[in-house]
This record gives structure tokens, C-alpha cells and sequence, in this order.
């Protein structure tokens, strides 16, 4: 039986890409005509504050393909291999959204709208005890130079697997030996990726991007928490696109078996951000020391208690109760519905993260934010669909492909 | 779903020689029906001796009072609870093994999980000591129960992280011990099926609860074992999480961390793994298994290992800068001067946590280092010393020099009881191994036979065939088979 | 619980008894049960079993638990007995979180496990028939329950055919009696019905 | 000789019998050649041989003749804050002379360098302290120690006996002597104090303390402060401040009781103290078990000595700071939260408060309390167990006599029959003198009015010589609490205030009368204190 390797792009699905492009600039000239050209500071950083958040989100959770792939390198996992080539291809979106957020991260940064990081602003920093202190961590220099390291780093290391993997589609393992050799080779990136990743996703990179909005407040949870709202909408993304290909007729044998583990993971995952989101929100809660409230003040019973509620019941409840069932993890359009639902409420989670260290009294419009959001999700489409086009959508020559075809759960 | 077992060759063998499913049952039973050596007295009497050591502590403190402690008015907690953490930290790994790895579908998990869940039992078993025995009133240890009393209707105080570790230690041990038990019932009844002597046939008889091997029943019990695992993931996670809690909900700087739950349920696996080691290293090769826990599963876990260390590692550097970054004076005077300046009193116990919990492991990076047993029987150690330094780091450097100048304290320096009761512990716990190593299968059974064709040598060896087929091939010729 | 007549057959290889067992249903014979010394995915349907619903009890035990533990803490600490610890509301949800979750483990795991026990009659002292000791050690076994109308030779051949080793025609009890494994005698046995069966 | 009982009593006013050779002399008027003898006599002392040794009285034992009592043995000394003991007193100059190296060993440990004195031809062994701030060559010896045990059993063997040093001039016992030889002996001794660090660390959430002439300058420096801590959430919290809190507070409808403690006035004498003690049958441990971190004050006076950090000499000390401190009744307090069997919660009357036969002693109260307050009872003080094993300490752990003598059948008459004794392995605290507080209520009750403000008292409070310690309801705004507060806003603070714990004692801060204007944002005087290692002085942190 031959089967279908090589993804050719409907026309439909880059016209919808292409739609969805035009609506986030669209969105974006909206925002910045409402509020990104206007002379208060609050209202530019309404603009500038969307930018950071569909950047910095939609830049995790696509780098999160790559982590996903890495980790399962190295933990030898071999379900995997049946639908490798979709977090590949959703990874290779890393370098176009890094150009994208980091111009954005840097002109955050270096422009002069200090409402987002208060820290980038010297007079400010000069009247204040805690920023004063924290200038060894927050400057400009320090948080440019990270930012675009990290970046790099993700790009190169992530281009490196994707290398590893294709480097077998024209060219079969001779033997057991390169095989052995081969598996070794990817341990070591994968290795390399993760160490990179620990630096920065499980550690810096949230405190510098995220967490310096409220730069008196920290939390030691913070990097970890957002790691697995990244992660577990990075999942969702991956499923979405696997049942996306199935329905086109692609990844033969990838079936209901993966799709199930896929759905384990989703569920695990959602699970997990909640066990972190629940022990940090707790541990807070129960000291209840002002320095450390302040954060949860404006969003747990505040102007943004219905987001933050709200986000909860999305990303905890729902997938508690929808995906707990076997059935509900092997069926289509159930797995949709809950992958389109956690990436939604892991970008609300995001939202709550930004939005209140700017404006703490009043939720802002999110129709822009949506517009913004789909002009993202619309260059993901584009150039992960053009990704997946470029190479076969088996890696079929993997040591561990076959395993991946009796998977079964 | 295909009938086929196999798996790529690029794997190891996860159960090495020429084995067949009956060879499976000599070779584990071996050590349960033949007479114990002389090591295994020699090593259980030790233990007893200690265990009545431990004994006889314990009763000096219960008779005489907490103040056969060297604990004061500022280090309330001192090596008790130090010795709790770290116990029920150890007692992390065997539900971890049995029950996520069994979720990720990591079939080494087979080799090592029978003996990393008893491990876990009798860890919890010697963890439960420690909050029992340290209490000023043990006598009146029941009020932590709900129960209706005299005292008209005085409830406990569910908003107490102790009392939530009353219920989470109690429901731990339930549940691992259920889970456990389930598991090695099929593996009881092969015993009982074997026995000659008579005493045999009652003792295994009793024990199997009359298993036969029906499909039913071994579909119940798949499904028991997988919603037990299920289940036991989230609550391995919740033990170390709430003992966290202990700790964290305080306001005592060094205390008061939100990163604890998930760096806490790291450190615990990552000791757990570290004491599963140290027992592996040495059981496989008095009991002569070498063959099921081969060196690809001493080098699996030690690259547990090194993850886990890492990832603390992480977490230490992460309190450590947040102190520094959080602005927060007491935090950050608990962080620079009780722990990181090495010439404070306490500052030695920090490095040496630092030392053996994230430098030493980083040599397992070296597949050499992974996959030698005198290393990893060496590290082990070293890990089980940082990860009790680390909670000993925890609890004591922080509350030793806390809010009021006033009240910072001496040196803490143990009484022989608290040491003896420390003793007494690692007495219990290595009595409770000895009988279990000479009275159960160290390896679950009927879990080996179910991988061995999959990943045993000689099986795997005979699949060059599969092994050489195109993707292709292999998907025409074995997905359609049904 | 009564003593039946079984023709069984020994397999020493699944990949014998899996066509065996779809052949012998085929053919229309009752498979009493077939014992094996470890689990055999696809064997409960092969045979022909339906699924356990374990699971659906599991989760019902669970919820139970869940409901106890934050029904009894509300009454306790808001209705019963309200103290003010260190300020915290009455209902402090968020500190009640942890008992809840453990006693939701709690319930499902042991009422599992009971159930589990209760299903497949599992109890210390509890014995039965599992006709080959060698069932929990390296072979399959497979028991045809005797109707009237089966023939044992045939049944005998038929099985032999399909690579059955060492099969044989015996009686044996379905049930469970409490007994003990050292010897044959049952604890409360039930004098006449096993010799009545067998003549 | 004293004349009339008029005579009599103007000599007990004025406290010195004048001579009449004195008083025609000249009283008041200026010398010149007065002062030229004494100037010389001083620089005499300076250049004699050897230094001097002053025989003082402590606070607590005076000159012995209360050596017998455990409580007054037990009360640590204000400046020293040793018990059972008396020892050298030496400043950091002689220390170093001495060569005794002040490293954090020397802090924490218990055991201190003993001395050999010698003074014409008496010598005595005594073990020293170090205390910042004496006169380099002044060496104090406390008396009324060194006795036997017809004194008392609680006397028996503790110190050495002092008056061997002082000596009779023919008019006058002499309390100081010159000439006196010190040497190091290299040996050590236990001496068993309550509290070892001597700096609060900058620590201005701990305490306030300032001199007078920067407090006339920026008088507003600590309501300026507490503002803005309240900003800083305030900002942050939506506008909705409530103090920050997550959670709402709870009605406390009624009473609320109060302190108020002012640091200007407390002179650090542990009268209250030893009142507290005798007013809640507080155990009296031995200095075994004070040596152990076992002791079981219900209120202590936390004293810090207040040095210029950039000052080379640390015997330059500015001043000496006491602050009692008790159980600070936290609205929100941490050690409620975390007992397992709700044996410590709040009343409604804002007291935190114990249930001492439902304590099973896990001790996690204590750790979480950020005063440090709380206390145990290490083994059986009070002789309330029924384990007859306590009382018998033929085998391990020997706990000192006096705790059998307090014990014993007859001195447990002592015993406030109000207050119930709390057995081994239980926590306790200051209540609030909850049984007093119960006490007026009720004569209110009887009385059938309101309870007059004053009229619950609290032992401290009534033991204190210099009405330091205000108490009462907060909810009556007339109330003398109240009124204290009110009238000293400027100097009003609650200890540890940025942790929200919300506690219902108040600290007028302390302000030294003196000229010197500290300079800074938090006006702290930079301290530093003998004995700890560079490494861990404090920060420059405001």
C-alpha cells in the first residue's frame, strides 16, 4: 500500500493563514491607533502590552515542540517517531516569531514607554530601594543580551535536531552500530537543548520577560509555572496540527493510540499547571504577606478575577472532566475541542500575567489581544504548514519507528 | 493492536542470558526457597541490633521528655524532622517507578519496581516515626483525628499542613502498600504453587489469597494496577508536596518558597533513586540477579539521577537568587548569611548539600561513571547525605537565625537519642529488607515474563528479521494483522 | 460453587493459545477460563469477555471521597465548631484542598482494591481449583467446561490438536472455600457433594 | 545622730546625710581645687598598676540576701542577660588584651574564657563576658553570689562570692578596688544566657530606636514609614487595600484587648518578669536547662546594645535598647494556623490563645512564630505529669534541683491557683493574664456596668515601676490604650509590621537623649556588636 508521505499545502488552509495574518495587522494597526499612538504612557502600553503577550506566548509554546521532542530523545521514547515530523515542523516557527518577539522584547526595552518594566526607567529606578538593588538583574543590557541569546540558542539548537532527523530521510543506518551511534548523537543535542532550556524557560527567561512587569513582586514558582502552561498548550498545538494531517489523509500510521497518549499528555500536563498553579497561588494565599498578595490582589478578587476564574475552569476543570475518559483522549473532534480550549486558556493565563501589572483597575478590551493572537496563529499555520511541506512526514528510517507503529496504549 | 512483541534492536536487553518463562521463575525464586547465607544473618541481626538501639531511644525521650533532645525555644525541629523529610523522601521512588513509569511505558521499570515499592513502604513506615515520636504528648497522638470526642465538638484543624500530612503519609502508605500487595499477589501464588515444605504452602497459601490466574482476573487486575498508578502519580507528587507545605506556608524566611512543592517532590525522587541504588547494587549481587537488573538499569537511574540533581540544582540556585532579588532583607540575610558564607555556623552544611546533591551527580554525565557499580554504589551514598543536608539545611538554618536578633540560637548538636533514634531507623528499615528480600521475590515476576519476549536477549536477538524491514514493510506485515 | 467436570490443555506458548482460544470458540465449546502466569493483552477479548468497569467504580469511590472530605470539613469548620485560626475565613477552601485530594485517592484506592478482591473472590485463606500447578509458573492453561453435550474424547483430540499439551478430563470445584493449601481437606467441606459429582 | 524624724525624713528625699563641715563649706558652690583632685585622682587610676574592679549589685539578686529565690535566679540579668551565674564583666578593649578572639564561636557557644583575678592577695576564678561598652579597665563582678545552701537551695553553689574584693576604708565599705591583675586562664566555664546576639542587625521592622535630636528634625519618620509600606500594597492592590490581606477579616465585636509598650520608658529591670512568672506559675528550669535554649519566660526583654558601625571602637556605645517582648496576640498569627489539633486559636476578644490539655507538642507553633515567643516544656518543670518517671532522674537527662524544690509540697503553695500548671511536652504562652482579664469581667458583671477601662490589668503591666506597659480595650476609644496611641503616633510601631501578622502589641519607639543627628533614610544607627566575624556584620541595607 503506498501512503501518503510528502504533505503538499491546500490552498485553502495558507488563504486561512493568510486571512488570519491580515487580521493580526489589522488588529495591531487597530491597537496602536487607539492606544499605541496616543501621548499616556497607560494607553501605549496597552499596545505594547498585547505585542509582549501574544509574543512571548505564542514564542513558548511553539519552542515547547522542540522541548517536547528533546525530552522524549532523551527518556528513549519511541511512540513518538509516528508523528515526529509535526513538533518538528512547529518548531521550526521558533526563528520567525524569535525575530518577531525579540524586536518587540527590545523595543519594549529600550523605548520609552516605561509602564510595562519599570525598570527601564532610570528615574524611577533612582527613587526606589528594590529596583536600585535589582540592577544587576534588571537593566537593558543584560535583559537584551539574554533575550537575544536565548533566542539564538533555541533557533540553532532546535535547526540542529531537525537536522539530525532528516539527515536519515535519503540515507538509511548501515547497522545496529550507527544506529546505536545515530540515537546517541541526538541524546547528545537533545541534551544540549535541555540545558539550554533549563536556563532559560525553567529559570531566567520568565523572570526577565514576564515577571519584571510586576518587578517589585517574585514568586520562585514563577519560571516553573510558566514553563507548564507553555508546555501544555505547546501539546494542544501538536494535537491540533496530528488532527489536522489525519483528516487531510496524512500520518497513516499515526493513529487513535497516539492520539490517546497525546491526550495523556494534554491531560497530565493540564494536571500539572494546576498542581503548580494551585501551590503557588496557596502558599500565598495561606503567609498572606503583603509583599506577595499584591500580585494576586487585582487578579483573584480584583478587576480581573473573572479572567483569572476563568482561566482556571478552562485549564483545570475542563480538561479534568472532558479528558479524564479514555473515549474523550481516542475521540477527534473531542481532542480538538480541548486542544483549541487549553491553547485559549493558557493564552488567557498569559493575559492575566501581563494585563494587571499595567493596568491593575480595568480589564482591557480583549477583541485587539484576540486579533493579535490570530495574526500569530495564522503565521504559525503559514510557516509551520510550509515546514511540514519541505520534508516526508515519517521519519521513517528512525531506529525507533516501528516501535511507534504497534504503539499501542 | 498488533500480537507482535517487539522492540528495536538499538535498545538493550532489559533481561539478559537464554531465559524462558520457567527459567524467569527459577532464577527470582531461587533466593526466597533456598536457605539464607550467612551474609544475610550477619547483615539482619546487625539490623535488629540497631533496631533495638533505636528502641531503646525512643523510650528515653517518651519517659524523660522531648528535652532528651538538644532542641531549644528557637530550633523547635531539629533532626526529627530533618529525618522525617528525608525518609519519606526516599519513600518516593518505588511509587514513582511502578506508577509513572508505568504510565511513560519505561519497561526497565520491571527489573527494579518490586523492590523500590517495598523500599517505599518501609521508608514510610521509618518516616512515620519521626512526627509520632517527636511530639511532646505522644501519648495523645489520636487527637489528630477527626473523631467525636468528650471535649464536645472539637474537630482537628484542617487548616494545619500537619494535619495534612497525617492524611496524606497515611493515605501514601495505604495506597503503596495496596498497590504494592496487588502487585505481588499473582507472584505469592507462583511461590505457593512451588512450595514443598508444608509451612511454605500455608505461609504462601495464606498470602496468595488464592490467586489461579484466571484472564478475568487479570484483566481486573491490569485495570487495578493502571487506575492504581493513575492514581498513585498525583499522589506521589502530593506527599512531598505537602510535607513542602510544612514549610512553606510559614512566614520564617528560608521557609516561605513557593518553588517547594515541585523542587521538594524532585529532591525526592532524586534521593529515592539514590537509596534504590544503593539497595540494587548490593541485592543483585548477593541474591545473584544480575541478569534482570542488568547495568542498563543501574545506568537508567543514574541518569534519573543526574536529571533530578540537576533540576534541584535549579531549584537551589533559583531561592538563592530570588532571595537575593526578592529585596526581602530576613530572606535574604537567611540565604547569604545562615547558608552560602561557608564560616557561619551552618554555612559548612549548605556546601556539603551543594557538593553531593547538584556537583557530585553531574559525573554521571560520563557513561563510563553510569555504568560502573563502585561509582553509583559511591554516589548513591553521597546523594543520600546532600538530600539529608538539604533538609537539615532547610529546617535548621532557617529557623536558627530568623525575624528577632533576640532569639538567634547556639549550635545545635544532637543527644545520642536523637542520633539513636535515627539509627533505630535505618535499623527498621534494613530489618524490614532482610525479611523482604528472603520471604518475597525481589522481582516482580509476572511482569518480567510479560516483557521478556519483547526485551529479553535472547528474544530481541532473533528479530534481526523485523529488525531489517523497511517502515513500510513492517507497517503491511504487522498492523493489519486483526 | 459446584463441583464440574473440565476438559483442560496445557499451552506452552501464547502465540499457540491465541489461535487456540479463537478456534475453540469457534468450534463451540465453553472455555471455563484460561490461566496464565502473566497478563496476555487481547486474551479477556479473545475469550470473549467484556471490559471490566473497575474503572466507572473507581471513579464513583473517588467521588465519594472527594465529597466527604469537603462536606465534613464545611460542617466541621463553618457550621459545627467555627474557630478563628489566625485569621482565615471560616471556609478557607484553599487549605482543605490537600485532605480533599488525599482522602479522593484515598477512597478509590481502597475501594478498588476491595472491590477487586470482592470480584475475582480474593481473600487470605480462600482457595480454589486452578487446575495446574505450573499455571502460575511457564504454561497457559486452558479449562473446557463439560456440558451434557460435550464429548470428552473429542473435546481431548480437539484440543490436542491445536498444540494443547498434557490435556486431561477432570473434576474439579468452580467456587472458593476457605482451606488451606498443605492439604486437600476443605475447612467446611461439603461431605458427599464432590464423591456424588464424580460417581 | 540623725536628729529630729524631720531630719530623718529629708535625708530619705534627698538621699545623702550632708555634714554640717560640708554645708558650711559651701554646698553647690564651684571648686576649682575640688576638681583639680579629682581629675588628678583619675588619671591616677589610669596610670596605677592593674586595673579596676567594681562590685555591683544585679537588679535580681541585690546583695544576696534574695540569692534563695529561683525566679530572681532565673531572671536574666538586663545588660549581661546571664542567669545563675555572676562572672567578670570586661569591656571588648580588655577582651582583646586578654586575648580572647570574638568570633562566632565566642557568641555561640557557652562556654567563655574564665579569668584569674587578683587583687592584693585575695584570687578568684570567675568566668567573663564581654559587654561593649564599659570602661577599658574596668572589670564588674556582681555580688551577693558564692552562697550556701542554708541561703536557700537555689542559692547553693551558684557564683562566687564577691565581697572577698570589697574592702572597709574605717568610714565605708569600699565597692572598688585598683590594682588589680586579670590573666587569661585558658580554661572555660558554661555561663547560660538568654540571649546571645547583641545587634538587631539594622532591623528597623524590629525595632525603633533614634536619638532626640534627629526625632526633633524629622519627627514623622516612622508614620511617613508605616504609610508607605501601606502605599506600597495599596498600589498594588487595586486601590482595594484592606491591608493586602487575601482574605476578609474577621467581626470582632466587644472587647479587643491591647498593649502598648513604651521602649522610652522601660528600664529593662525584669520586674515584670518575675511578676509574669509568679502571676502564671511560668516554670523555673535551672541554668542546665537555661543552657539548652529551654528556658521558659512568657515575656523576656530583648536588649540591644546600639554601636556606630563606623566606629573603630565598639566600647563607643551610643546606648542600650530593652524591649519586652510577649506574645504579640497577632490578629493574624501564624502559629494558629498550623496546629494540628486546634489547640491554639483565637478569641474573640483578639487573644491568642492556648488549650494547653489538647496540646500534643508538635512544636510547629513555635517555629512559625516570628517573635519567638512561644514556649515548651522540655521536660516535666512543674511536677504536674503523673509519669513518675519525671520526677526520677537516676538515669538520664539530671534537670537541677531547684526544679524538685519548686516542686516540692510546700513550695508549690506559691502557686497561682488560677492558673493551671502545664505538663511535660506541652507549648505555652503569655494569655494576656486571661484569668484577670476574666476576673474583672466578671466584678464588672457583678457590678452591672460596663467594664471600666483600667480595671483589667495584666501582671506585667502592673509590676512595672515606670508605666511602660499600657493595656487594655482597643474597641473603647477612650480608653487609656487608645489615648497612648493617639497621643504618640510618631513613635507608635508594631514589630515585624511589613509580615501583616497584625499584632495587638504596640512599641513606642525608643529615643535616645542625646544631640547626635543619624543621618540615613530609616534614621538607623549603624550598629555592629562584639563577637561576630566581618563576614557576617550586617548590611548596609537603608
Amino acid at each position: 500500500m503506498s501512503i501518503r508521505e510528502q504533505f503538499t499545502v491546500p490552498k485553502k488552509y495558507n488563504t486561512v493563514a493568510f486571512a488570519f495574518m491580515a487580521l493580526g495587522v489589522l488588529a495591531i494597526i487597530g491597537l496602536y491607533i487607539t492606544s499605541g499612538s496616543s501621548s499616556d504612557v497607560h494607553k501605549q502600553a496597552r499596545f505594547w502590552g498585547s505585542l509582549l503577550h501574544n509574543g512571548v506566548y505564542f514564542l513558548l509554546i511553539c519552542n515547547a515542540a522542540m522541548f517536547f521532542i528533546c525530552a522524549t530523545t532523551l527518556a528513549w521514547g519511541g511512540w513518538q517517531m509516528a508523528f515526529r515530523r509535526v513538533p518538528e515542523a512547529i518548531s521550526a516557527v521558533v526563528p520567525v516569531i524569535g525575530v518577531i518577539s525579540g524586536a518587540i522584547l527590545l523595543a519594549i526595552c529600550f523605548g520609552s514607554n516605561h509602564e510595562l518594566y519599570h525598570w527601564t526607567n532610570a528615574e524611577a529606578v533612582k527613587g526606589d530601594d528594590a529596583l536600585e538593588w535589582k540592577k544587576g538583574f534588571l537593566n537593558k543590557g543584560f535583559f537584551a543580551g539574554w533575550t537575544v541569546f536565548t533566542i539564538v540558542a533555541w533557533s540553532l539548537l532546535g535547526y540542529k535536531m531537525r537536522k539530525l532527523s532528516r539527515s536519515l530521510d535519503e540515507k538509511p543506518l548501515e547497522n545496529r552500530e550507527s544506529a546505536k551511534k545515530y540515537i546517541w548523537n541526538n541524546t547528545v543535542w537533545a541534551a544540549a537543548y535541555i540545558v539550554v532550556f533549563a536556563l532559560t524557560v525553567m529559570s531566567s527567561i520568565p523572570w526577565l520577560w514576564l515577571m519584571s512587569i510586576d518587578a517589585h513582586w517574585y514568586s520562585t514558582m514563577y519560571s516553573w509555572y510558566t514553563f507548564s502552561s507553555s508546555f501544555v498548550a505547546g501539546m494542544s498545538l501538536i494535537c491540533l496540527f496530528v488532527v489536522f494531517l489525519k483528516n487531510n489523509g496524512y500520518l497513516e500510521y499515526t493513529n487513535e493510540e497516539h492520539l490517546h497518549d497525546i491526550g495523556k499528555f494534554m491531560f497530565a500536563f493540564s494536571i500539572f499547571w494546576t498542581y503548580l498553579w494551585f501551590s503557588q497561588f496557596m502558599l500565598i494565599w495561606y503567609a498572606n504577606i503583603p509583599e506577595e498578595t499584591t500580585y494576586f490582589k487585582p487578579r483573584a478578587s480584583g478587576a480581573y478575577s473573572g479572567v483569572f476564574w476563568l482561566m482556571f475552569i478552562i485549564n483545570f476543570l475542563a480538561p479534568l472532566l472532558l479528558l479524564m475518559r479514555r473515549g474523550s483522549k481516542r475521540k477527534y473532534s473531542t481532542i480538538t475541542f480541548m486542544a483549541v480550549l487549553i491553547i485559549f486558556g493558557h493564552w488567557l493565563d498569559f493575559y492575566q500575567m501581563v494585563f494587571p501589572g499595567i493596568s491593575p483597575n480595568r480589564v482591557p478590551l480583549m477583541v485587539y489581544d484576540l486579533g493579535v493572537a490570530l495574526g500569530f496563529v495564522g503565521l504559525i499555520m503559514f510557516v509551520a504548514g510550509r515546514a511540514l511541506s519541505k520534508s516526508p512526514l515519517l521519519a521513517k528510517n528512525h531506529p525507533f519507528v516501528k516501535e511507534s507503529l504497534i504503539h499501542h496504549t | 493492536m498488533s500480537l507482535l512483541r517487539y522492540e528495536s534492536q538499538v535498545r538493550p536487553a532489559l533481561v539478559e542470558g537464554d531465559k524462558d518463562y520457567h527459567q524467569v521463575t527459577e532464577d527470582i525464586c531461587r533466593p526466597v526457597e533456598a536457605k539464607p547465607s550467612k551474609l544475610w544473618w550477619t547483615g539482619f541481626l546487625i539490623s535488629v541490633l540497631m533496631l533495638v538501639f533505636g528502641i531503646v531511644s525512643v523510650t528515653m525521650e517518651v519517659m524523660y521528655g522531648t528535652g532528651q533532645w538538644n532542641l531549644g525555644k528557637t530550633i523547635g525541629w531539629g533532626w526529627d524532622i530533618t529525618n522525617f523529610v528525608w525518609w519519606v523522601g526516599i519513600g518516593h521512588a518505588g511509587t514513582l517507578i511502578s506508577a509513572i513509569l508505568l504510565l511513560f511505558r519505561q519497561g526497565w521499570r520491571t527489573g527494579v519496581n518490586r523492590a523500590a515499592e517495598a523500599m517505599t513502604i518501609f521508608a514510610v513506615i521509618c518516616a512515620g516515626q519521626f512526627p509520632i515520636w517527636h511530639m511532646g504528648r505522644v501519648w495523645n497522638a489520636f487527637f489528630v483525628l477527626p473523631y467525636p470526642n468528650t471535649r464536645g465538638p472539637l474537630w482537628v484543624n484542617f487548616n494545619s499542613p500537619l494535619l495534612w500530612d497525617v492524611f496524606a503519609i497515611s493515605t501514601y502508605f495505604t495506597v503503596s502498600l495496596l498497590f504494592w500487595y496487588s502487585g505481588l499477589i499473582p507472584d505469592l501464588a507462583t511461590l505457593r504453587d512451588r512450595a514443598k515444605k508444608k509451612w511454605r504452602k500455608v505461609f504462601y497459601g495464606v498470602a496468595a489469597f488464592g490467586w489461579t490466574g484466571s484472564t478475568k482476573h487479570w484483566q481486573r487486575h491490569e485495570a487495578l494496577s493502571l487506575v492504581l498508578a493513575g492514581l498513585s502519580t498525583p499522589l506521589v507528587l502530593s506527599v512531598h508536596t505537602i510535607v513542602s507545605f510544612d514549610f512553606a506556608t510559614s512566614v520564617v524566611p528560608g521557609w516561605h518558597t513557593t518553588i517547594f512543592p515541585p523542587y521538594f517532590v524532585a529532591g525526592a525522587i532524586f534521593s529515592g533513586f539514590a537509596m534504590v541504588q544503593t539497595l540494587l547494587v548490593v541485592t543483585r549481587k548477593v541474591l545473584g540477579l544480575q541478569e534482570y537488573i542488568t547495568l542498563e538499569h543501574i545506568e537508567v537511574m543514574n541518569k534519573v539521577i543526574v536529571l533530578t540533581g540537576s533540576i534541584v540544582g535549579i531549584a537551589y540556585l533559583t531561592e538563592l537568587f530570588m532571595a537575593w532579588y526578592s529585596h526581602v532583607d530576613y530572606e535574604w540575610f537567611a540565604f547569604k548569611e545562615n547558608r552560602v558564607n561557608l564560616f557561619s555556623p551552618y554555612g559548612w552544611s549548605y556546601w556539603i548539600m551543594m557538593g553531593c546533591n547538584v556537583l557530585s551527580p553531574q559525573i554521571f554525565w560520563f557513561r563510563k561513571m553510569r555504568r560502573n557499580l563502585v561509582v553509583t554504589f559511591f554516589m548513591s551514598i553521597l546523594v543520600n547525605i546532600g538530600m539529608w543536608f538539604e533538609r537539615f539545611v532547610i529546617i535548621v538554618t532557617s529557623v536558627y537565625r530568623d525575624y528577632l536578633p533576640s532569639s538567634w540560637s547556639t549550635y545545635y548538636r544532637p543527644t545520642i537519642w536523637e542520633v539513636g533514634f535515627y539509627m533505630g531507623t535505618f535499623g527498621l528499615f534494613f530489618t524490614c529488607y532482610f525479611l523482604f528480600s528472603k520471604f518475597f521475590p525481589v522481582i516482580a515476576i509476572a511482569e518480567i515474563k510479560h516483557i521478556l519476549k519483547r526485551s529479553g536477549g535472547n528474544f530481541k536477538d532473533k528479530m534481526g528479521g523485523i529488525e531489517v524491514e523497511t517502515v513500510n514493510q513492517f507497517g503491511d506485515k504487522h498492523l493489519h494483522e486483526h | 460453587m459446584a463441583v464440574k467436570k473440565f476438559v483442560t490443555g496445557c499451552f506452552k506458548d501464547e502465540e499457540v493459545l491465541f489461535p487456540a482460544v479463537k478456534k475453540t470458540r469457534r468450534a463451540g465449546y465453553k472455555i471455563h477460563d484460561v490461566f496464565t502466569p502473566f497478563p496476555i493483552h487481547g486474551l479477556d477479548k479473545a475469550m470473549g469477555l467484556r471490559d471490566t468497569s473497575l474503572h466507572t467504580a473507581g471513579f464513583i469511590y473517588g467521588i465519594s471521597g472527594t465529597a466527604t472530605a469537603v462536606g465534613f470539613i464545611t460542617w466541621a469548620l463553618t457550621i459545627d465548631w467555627r474557630l478563628n485560626f489566625g485569621g482565615k475565613p471560616f471556609f478557607s477552601l484553599p487549605a482543605w484542598i490537600p485532605i480533599t485530594f488525599e482522602l479522593t485517592v484515598l477512597f478509590a484506592a481502597v475501594g478498588m482494591v476491595l472491590t477487586f478482591c470482592y470480584l475475582c473472590q480474593l481473600a487470605p485463606f480462600v482457595r480454589k481449583d486452578h487446575f495446574n500447578p505450573r499455571s502460575t509458573d511457564d504454561t497457559f492453561v486452558m479449562a473446557l467446561e463439560c456440558t451434557d453435550k460435550t464429548n470428552d474424547g473429542e473435546a481431548v483430540s480437539f484440543l490436542q490438536g491445536l498444540g494443547a499439551e498434557e490435556v486431561k478430563v477432570e473434576y474439579r470445584e468452580t467456587g472458593w472455600w476457605i482451606g488451606r493449601y498443605d492439604s486437600e481437606k476443605k475447612r467446611f467441606e461439603k461431605t458427599g457433594e464432590a464423591a456424588a459429582a464424580q460417581s | 545622730m540623725l536628729g529630729s524624724l524631720d531630719d530623718f525624713n529629708k535625708i530619705l528625699q534627698i538621699g545623702v546625710k550632708e555634714s554640717p563641715a560640708a554645708a558650711a563649706a559651701g554646698a553647690g558652690s564651684y571648686s576649682a581645687a575640688a576638681v583639680a583632685d579629682a581629675t588628678a585622682a583619675i588619671s591616677g587610676y589610669k596610670k596605677g598598676t592593674g586595673d579596676e574592679l567594681v562590685v555591683y549589685q544585679k537588679v535580681s539578686i541585690g546583695t544576696g540576701a534574695q540569692a534563695g529565690n529561683p525566679w530572681l535566679q532565673e531572671l536574666p540579668d538586663p545588660i549581661s542577660k546571664a542567669t545563675w551565674d555572676n562572672y567578670a564583666l570586661i569591656s571588648v578593649t580588655k577582651s582583646k588584651e586578654l586575648g580572647i578572639t570574638l568570633n562566632a564561636d565566642h557568641e555561640y557557644y557557652p562556654e567563655k574564657p574564665v579569668l584569674e583575678i587578683t587583687v592584693g592577695g585575695t584570687t578568684m576564678k570567675l568566668p567573663c563576658l564581654v559587654i561593649p561598652g564599659m570602661n577599658a579597665n574596668t572589670i564588674a563582678v556582681a555580688l551577693g553570689y558564692g552562697r550556701n545552701e542554708e541561703t536557700g537551695k537555689a542559692a547553693a553553689g551558684v557564683g562566687q562570692n564577691a565581697y572577698q574584693f570589697t574592702s572597709y576604708n574605717g568610714s565605708n565599705v569600699e565597692y572598688h578596688v585598683t590594682g588589680v591583675s586579670v590573666k587569661n586562664t585558658g580554661s572555660k566555664y558554661k555561663i547560660a544566657q538568654t540571649q546571645i546576639h547583641n545587634s538587631y542587625e539594622g532591623r528597623i521592622e524590629v525595632l525603633r530606636e533614634t536619638t532626640m535630636a534627629t526625632f526633633k528634625k524629622e519627627p514623622n519618620v516612622i508614620p511617613e514609614w508605616r504609610e508607605e509600606l501601606k502605599e506600597e500594597y495599596h498600589n498594588n492592590a487595586n486601590g482595594d487595600f484592606n491591608e493586602a490581606t487575601l482574605y476578609p477579616q474577621h467581626d470582632q465585636p466587644g472587647l479587643k484587648w491591647g498593649m502598648n509598650i513604651d521602649l522610652n520608658s522601660c528600664t529593662g529591670c525584669g520586674a515584670c518578669v518575675v511578676a509574669c512568672h509568679a502571676e502564671n506559675n511560668v516554670p523555673v528550669v535551672g541554668k542546665r536547662e537555661v543552657l539548652r535554649y529551654h528556658d521558659m519566660h512568657w515575656l523576656r526583654i530583648d536588649r540591644y546594645f546600639v554601636s556606630d558601625a563606623t566606629d573603630k571602637d565598639p566600647d563607643n556605645l551610643k546606648g542600650v535598647v530593652f524591649q519586652p517582648m510577649l506574645c504579640q496576640h497577632c490578629d493574624n498569627a501564624p502559629c494558629e494556623n498550623v496546629c494540628p489539633v486546634a489547640a491554639t486559636n483565637h478569641s474573640m476578644e483578639g487573644i491568642n490563645q492556648m488549650a494547653y490539655n489538647r496540646c500534643i507538642g508538635t512544636r510547629y507553633c513555635a517555629n512559625n512564630c516570628p517573635f519567638k515567643v512561644r514556649r515548651f516544656n522540655w521536660a516535666d518543670y512543674t511536677g504536674a505529669d503523673s509519669f513518675k518517671n519525671n520526677q526520677d532522674q537516676s538515669l538520664v537527662g539530671k534537670l537541677d534541683d531547684v526544679i524538685f524544690q519548686m516542686n516540692d509540697d510546700l513550695t508549690r503553695m506559691v502557686l497561682n491557683p488560677d492558673v493551671t500548671v502545664r505538663s511535660r511536652g506541652v507549648m505555652e504562652k503569655c494569655t494576656f493574664c486571661v484569668q484577670k482579664l476574666q476576673s474583672a469581667k466578671l466584678d464588672a458583671k457583678k457590678a452591672g456596668t460596663v467594664l471600666p477601662d483600667g480595671s483589667a490589668k495584666t501582671a506585667c503591666q502592673t509590676a512595672c515601676a515606670t508605666n511602660a506597659i499600657v493595656f487594655g480595650n482597643i474597641h473603647d476609644k477612650e480608653s487609656a490604650i487608645n489615648k497612648v496611641r493617639e497621643e504618640n503616633d510618631q513613635r507608635k510601631f508594631y514589630v515585624l509590621e511589613q509580615l501583616h501578622v497584625l499584632p495587638s502589641i504596640s512599641y513606642l519607639a525608643k529615643v535616645r537623649n542625646t544631640d547626635e543627628v543619624i543621618e540615613g533614610k530609616h534614621h538607623v544607627a549603624g550598629e555592629k556588636h562584639e563577637g561576630m566575624p566581618a563576614s557576617t556584620k550586617p548590611e548596609e541595607t537603608h
